[in-house]
């Protein structure tokens, strides 16, 4: 049910919340998540974001099969960009449509820390002089932040 | 088998993907990164910290103890930092 | 900082997002939350939204402003509609910015439970042969999801 | 000083608005409620369960034994139901 795209395009994240609450009169909660490449101190022209063809989907739909059979879900679009992207650009969007907000809530945070911690995509910083500055190290936090979801009895 | 090498560990093999033989004593995650961390200089930076190294099954995160029998496809990347 | 509106006319959620990441490199997390007038059933013709004037803003702007206090935002935008609408209409927006997406989340589901529980709007039903079937009761599940944010130590 | 009604507790009151001048003994929200719920019938049916009914002083939540003193707007009514 949920819709799942790995694209190089950019993505409205508006209109991609607005289409899962459209002609429908049993949606009450549309929670939405944009995540935008920063630019921590000046020095990034962008982060590039290098994916595993394939797995990369079957991963976020693991994910969002997940998500549904934990909460009363009517519908979720998850987005996740690769390439080159600027700072104050858009990475990923995570949508999710309920009847009410608390499993819209809940379902957007855990699909944001599985994508954090099991979506096979890899940053790394190209610096404003156009050089290669390495890959970003994954968080520790992200991991203790994905292991609630497990951790639940719920 | 297909091998696909993902970020640093793409980096430091020195290519995206080969063909994987390995010899039947072979038969988990485990035993692959060991087996391959042996294949010379450039796979042992890239395995020399096997914990630091992830691995997918066809498509699917393995653990250390699974079973390589059957997999057709076997990627080896580091921790995820999407999102 | 936070822009708090209370309007009768209908808002663009996508835009409201959207503009607090806009021209700026820091955000790198957005969280938006759009309720919607629910059917429960097929019987309802509209929701009349009620509101005290002045203290409906006044409680939305404390609201945000202890979010502000409790977690490092960038920017916060919160839209409450009042007048009839019908279902699948849009009735509020908590939109948040911040760096990273824990505060970002953390503060559109507080925003949202003060709103539900201590922003003076009062919700009747009109019933599609266009008769007031009266108020909405108050839900003790919204005082305990308040709850949440008082009783934690942080 | 001024009152204010909403939602059923305007409806049951009769009206939006009006002017109260409560006397000295009358000094807290509490006071205020039981006051009110004697003013007559439509009174008693808005105020007769005061737990259902909240205050707001100068558009303030206030709680039961709030001081009235100073208040120039006091507000009445139901438990909210936004968002």
């Amino acid at each position: 049910m949920a819709s799942v795209r790995v694209q190089k395009d950019d993505f409205d994240p508006g209109a991609e919340a607005e289409a899962l609450a459209r002609g429908r009169t049993d949606v009450g909660a549309v929670v939405s998540f944009v995540g935008y490449c920063r630019d921590e101190g000046g020095s990034l022209a962008a982060l590039e974001l290098e994916h595993y063809p394939g797995m990369a989907e079957d991963e976020i739909v693991r994910a969002a099969r997940e998500a549904e059979a934990r909460w009363p879900l009517i519908g979720a679009t998850v987005i996740h960009r690769y390439g080159r992207i600027a700072p104050g650009g858009r990475i990923v969007l995570v949508a999710v449509a309920a009847n009410h907000r608390a499993p819209a809530f809940a379902a957007a945070e855990m699909l944001m820390d599985y994508l954090k911690t099991r979506a096979p995509f890899w940053k790394r910083v190209i610096g404003q002089d156009g050089a290669v500055q390495g890959w970003i190290e994954s968080k520790q936090e992200d991991d203790r932040s994905a292991a609630r979801w497990s951790a639940t009895a719920d | 088998m297909k091998a696909l090498y993902f970020a640093w560990v793409r980096e430091r093999v020195g290519r995206a993907e080969e063909e994987l033989d390995p010899p039947p004593s072979v038969t988990t995650v485990g035993d692959l990164l060991g087996w391959l961390s042996e294949r010379g200089e450039s796979y042992a930076r890239a395995f020399d910290k096997p914990a630091g190294v992830r691995v997918a099954l066809d498509r699917v995160h393995a653990r250390s103890d699974a079973a390589i029998a059957g997999a057709k496809e076997v990627a080896f990347f580091p921790p995820m930092t999407g999102g």
